[in-house]
Parts: structure tokens; sequence; C-alpha cells
């Protein structure tokens, strides 16, 4: 019966415990924003086109005040061709960091896929067979 | 004929009025839709700004202080809880404690209670023993008597039938007080 | 009306973005015009009113259902804009609640049939768009003032590339109002037209005498329905931390 | 009217050509997604790093196929 209590009171501490961590604010600053890998694609690929586009119109713009008018659209187009890029590898950079942040954050389910990371002998001979009988097959092929 | 529908198909086509074009794209109705929209939003932002998120923020604070308070409270009562439990233990430690000392002092009691009465008890066979001793010694001695007179009387009469003559008492006592001692 | 009957074959997906004037048959639109999408714009708003201000009319601890809906939505931007702007954007926290809740309202009210969507429209949404991207930028400036413009100066590149690299970023800088309105509005218009897509293949192949073969098509817009919700949520939920992710930008520049 | 109809009809002929873009770009994205799992099944620890540059190639297939579909867009509602 002394036990029975203790545990009880235990119990309690910890459920208190949960309901007050529970109850803590969140972090600060740039956090995590789960959107889907999916809608990260189509993000990159509108940021793309439209880096183009905007590059376009600049160039345009620019064009058809001065009126030089394949200079600067020629121009314009490849340096927002290379402003879509930026703004892809950035918010790539920023799903890597997130993906990385989670990684570390819950280490009790990594560990399957974290282990052979550390240990990268094994990952390589799991490949190096691999790679060899589809050679095997492809030059069996020819 | 077919020529005209082709051509009004053509000129449909053509024009961006026309179900044709994208809707999205005809400049004609974005200063309307621009209007509205700026309207519907500085309405909504002030209307939340004003009166909603003020009200939700209140109502979700005032929640979150209830229920700080009531974890508060939780453990305030844990504590409490658990005061009590220290307080009982400690009593019932206590009492556990009085009850051994209590029973230790019952059995010393009952111990040299039992320890009298034995001594009474051993003294009392001692004393019995002595006296049955003595009067078993006393029996021996009263035996030994008996036997020496039962033996100089069996002697006497045994010498009185064999030789009525010589019948000498104190020869044969002192003769039979040698033999049995 | 007979020869629309006898071309009832011809789909038409975008005839259900077509801005008409409710109040007479003005062809002309004007400024003050008070078109369909006027109509929906004000039916989100007051959709969103009734949600939060009368839903939460009762301020009780335990929430009623519209109350606990409103404080979902509350919740939910509140982490966001704390989770990805920080603490120090809270104080722009009606205005991104604002843009969200309008966009989500505007979307999913869409999809009730024969409404009107206003953000499928590109003036719409580049309303919005220009507004987060000036909003964001005079925040940055008035923050930092000239040094805001640092956040185009590549400090780590090698020194000849960075006029180059600066142009590059002051590119990017207005892709994002461009991303951010076409990501909206091309999303909302494709995922309609394709239901209405469907939805008229549905009835092509039902007036072609063809009754069992409609399953396919009508199959389909079951699906594209589902998906539409999800993006509908998705589109107003990318936009807003968007507006947060820049808003971090411009109050912490990286 | 007859320069108008053959205009129109290069118009759409070009917009329904410009549109094959989206099949080059069904095959890229379709390319980078099996390459990826490819590479993915045969080392699944190096995967997850690879996720971000997976998405780069998917992102950079299909933005050449929306380049198509915006010429199409063009074509049909601009020219």
């Amino acid at each position: 019966m002394d036990d029975k209590s203790d545990q009880r009171l235990e119990r309690l501490e910890a459920r208190i415990k949960a309901a007050r961590k529970a109850r803590t604010p969140a972090s600060d600053g740039k956090g995590k924003g789960s959107y889907s890998g999916l809608e990260l694609a189509w993000r990159m690929v509108i940021d793309l086109v439209s880096g183009v586009g905007v590059g376009c119109g600049i160039g345009y713009g620019i064009d058809a005040l001065a009126g030089t008018l394949p200079a600067f659209m020629i121009l314009f187009t490849i340096l927002g061709f290379g402003a879509g890029v930026r703004v892809m590898m950035r918010s790539a950079a920023e799903y890597q960091e997130k993906l990385n942040a989670s990684e570390t954050a819950q280490p009790n389910t990594a560990p399957a896929t974290a282990q052979p990371t550390t240990a990268p002998v094994p990952a390589q001979d799991n490949t190096a067979p691999a790679t060899a009988s589809e050679d095997d097959r492809a030059s069996g092929g020819r | 004929m077919a020529t005209e529908t082709a051509e009004e198909l053509i000129h449909e086509a053509a024009e961006p009025h026309a179900s044709g074009g994208l809707p999205q794209l005809d400049f004609s109705n974005w200063d309307s839709q621009i209007f509205w929209l700026v309207v519907a939003l500085v309405l909504l932002y002030f209307l939340m700004s004003r009166i909603a998120l003020p009200r939700i923020s209140s109502v979700i604070e005032d929640r979150a202080d209830a229920i700080a308070d009531d974890l508060d409270q939780a453990a305030d009562l844990k504590r409490r809880a658990e005061e009590a439990e220290v307080s009982y233990t400690a009593a019932l430690n206590a009492a556990r404690a009085e009850a051994q000392t209590i029973a230790a002092e019952a059995r010393a009691e009952v111990q040299k209670e039992l320890d009298a009465a034995i001594a009474k008890a051993d003294a009392e066979i001692a004393a019995r023993t002595a006296e049955s001793e003595k009067r078993i010694a006393e029996i021996r001695d009263g035996a030994l008597e008996a036997v020496e007179t039962v033996a100089t009387d069996t002697a006497q009469a045994i010498v009185a039938a064999l030789l009525p003559a010589a019948q000498d008492e104190a020869a044969i006592s002192a003769a039979v007080k040698q033999r049995v001692s | 009306m007979a020869s629309d009957a006898n071309e009832g074959s011809f789909i038409h997906p975008m005839d259900q973005f077509v801005i008409k004037p409710l109040f007479g048959d003005g062809e002309s639109i004007s400024f003050i015009t008070v078109t369909n999408s006027t109509l929906w714009m004000f039916i989100a708003v007051a959709a969103i009113a009734a949600l939060t201000i009368l839903g939460t009319r009762g301020r009780s601890l335990v929430p009623s259902r519209t109350q606990s809906i409103a404080e979902l939505l509350y919740g939910f931007v509140r982490n966001m804009v704390e989770d990805v702007a920080g603490k120090g954007a809270m104080k722009y926290f009606p205005y991104i609640f604002t843009l969200f809740v309008f966009i989500l309202f505007c979307n999913v009210l869409g999809m009730i049939p024969l409404a009107f969507t206003p953000t499928s429209h590109i003036a719409v949404t580049v309303t919005l768009a220009l507004a987060v991207f000036i909003s964001v930028t005079v925040i940055g400036f008035v923050k930092h003032g000239a040094a805001f413009l640092g956040f185009f100066w590549p400090k780590e590149a090698p020194g000849w590339l960075r006029p180059i690299l600066c142009v590059i970023e002051l590119i990017s800088y207005f892709v994002r109002p461009v991303s951010h309105s076409v990501r909206l509005g091309a999303n909302m218009m494709a995922g309609h037209a394709v239901m209405k897509v469907f939805a008229g293949l549905t009835a092509m192949v039902i007036a072609g005498g063809l009754g069992p073969v409609a399953i396919l098509p009508l199959g389909a817009m079951v699906g594209m329905t589902a998906i539409e919700f999800l993006v509908a949520f998705i589109q107003a939920y990318v936009f807003a931390i968007l507006t947060c992710v820049y808003l971090h930008d411009a109050l912490h520049m990286h | 009217m007859e320069l108008e109809a053959a205009a129109a009809l290069g118009k759409y002929l070009g917009a329904g050509i410009a549109c094959l873009a989206l099949a080059g770009a069904g095959i890229g994205v379709g390319n980078v997604a099996a390459s990826f799992l490819n590479g993915a099944l045969r080392n699944p620890a190096a995967a997850k790093e690879q996720t971000a540059t997976l998405f780069i190639g998917l992102a950079f297939a299909e933005a050449l196929g929306i380049f198509g579909l915006v010429v199409a867009m063009l074509l049909l509602f601009a020219v």
C-alpha cells in the first residue's frame, strides 16, 4: 500500500511535469515549418521560373528605355536564371538544415540510418559488389 | 457560311474578352479587383487586430492562467500529499517503535515473573527433594534396623530351634550385627 | 441557348474565372464595380468575422466548437510566426494572421460549386504579394536603415564576382513577390481548371451515351477535389510561412 | 482574313508544340527520381543527405517544362 501511493505520487509528479513542459513556449527564430517535400519542389520550380521571368522583364524594361532591344533582355534573363537558382539553392539549404536538425533532435529514430554514416566502410562494401554485379550483368548482356 | 463561322471562331479566339482568353490577363477588371481586395483586407485587418485577435488571445491567456493555476494547485496538493505521507510514515515508525518497546517491556516483565516463579519452583523442588531424601534415608536406616532386628530374631529363632541349649542373645545379636553391617 | 446545348461538348475550363459585374449588365468594369470577385471576397471576410468574432462571443474557458476552431487558427498562425520569424515578429502577427485567414477562406470557399475563387486571379495575388513585399522591405529599412542594403552585397564572394552576385541577389529579391503571387494564383487556377476539365469530361461522356465509362473521369474528379482541398490549405500556409521567412530576413538579415 | 487564319493556326500549333516540352520535363523528372531511388536503395544511409539535391534536380527538370508551358501560354493568350 505504501509502494502504491508512492507510485501514484510519482505518476502525478510526472504528469504535472509533462503538463508544464507542454506549456512552455517554443524556440526563437527560424524553426521548423513542415511543408512537404513536394511542396518544396514545386516552390523551387516556381522560384526558378519566376527568376527567369523577372530577369527577362527587367531586361526588357531596360531595353525599352534604352532602345537596345535584345541585349539587356538576354543578359538579364541569364542573370534572372542565376537569381532563380540562388533562391532555389537557399530554400534547398534551408530544407537540408531542417532535415539535419530534425535528425539530431530525435536521434532515437535515426540510429538505423545514422549508424552506417558514421561507419562508411560497410556501406561501401554494400555498394561495391552491387556495382560489380551490375557491370557483370551489363557486360554479359553485351 | 463555313468560312464565316471559322472567321468568327478565330475572331473569338483572338479577342481576349471572349471565352477563349485567360480572364486573369484581362486587365480591364484589375482595378476593381484590387480596389475591393484592398477594402476587404483593410476591413479584415481592423476586424482582426481590433476585435478578434485580442479577444482570442485574452481567452487563451485566461485559459493558460487557469491551467497554470490548476497546475500550481496540483503541485501544491502533491506537495501536501507528500508531506502527509512523510508525517504518516513518521507516525507509523513512531508507533511501531512504541509498540516494540511496549512489547519488550511486557516481555521483560513476563520473563521476570517467569524467572521468579521458576526460581521459587526450583527452591520448592529442592526443598521437597531434600525432605524426601531425608525421609528415604530415614526409611533406609529404619529398614536396616529392621533387617538387623529381623535377622537377630530369625537367628535366635533358628538357634532356639536347632540348638535350644545355646541360647545366647548377646552373642547372636553381635554375630548378626557383624554379618549385616 | 440551343447552339449552346449542341456545343455542350465544349469544355470551358476558364469560364469559371470570368469576372462579372453583379449589378446591371454593364459591359465595362470600372474602379468601383461590384463583381462576383468582390462578392466572394466579402463572403470570406464575413465568414472569418463570423468565426473569429461571433464564434468567440462566449469567451468561455471551455471553448465551444467555433471558438475552438478560431483558437486553433490563432494558435497555428502564432506558432508559425514564432517558429519561423522569431519572437520579434509578433508585432506583425495580426497582419500575417489577416493574410493567412483571408487566403485560406478565399481558397476554401472557392471549393463550393459555382463559387468564385478570388485568389485564382493574378490581380489579387499580385496585390497580396506586393503588400507583403513592400511592407517587408519597409520594415527592413526602418529596422536597419541603409545597412539593409548590405543584404544584397555578398561579403564572402571573391571581389570581382561581387557586383554580378549583387545584381543576382537584387533580382532574387524581386523574384519573391513574383513567385509568391504566381504560386498562389497558378495553383488555384490550375486546380480549378483541372477539376472543371474532368467535370466537363464526365458530362461529355454521359452525353455521348457512354454512361458507365463516366466513372473514370468522375473518380478522377473526386480525387482532384480532395487534392484541391489540400492545396487550398497548403497554399495559404505556404504564403503565410514565406511571409514569415521574408519577415525574418528583414528583421535579422539572415 | 486568310492571313489571320494562318496566324491563328500557327498560334495554336505552336502552343501545342511548346507543350511537348512537358514531355521532356516528365522524362527528366522521372530520370531524376529513378536515379535517386536507385542510389538510395543501394545506399540508404546517404539518401537523407541528398534529398535537397534531389529536389534541386527535380526543380530544374520541371522548370524547363514550365518554360515550355509559359511559352505555350504566351502564344495562346498574349501573342
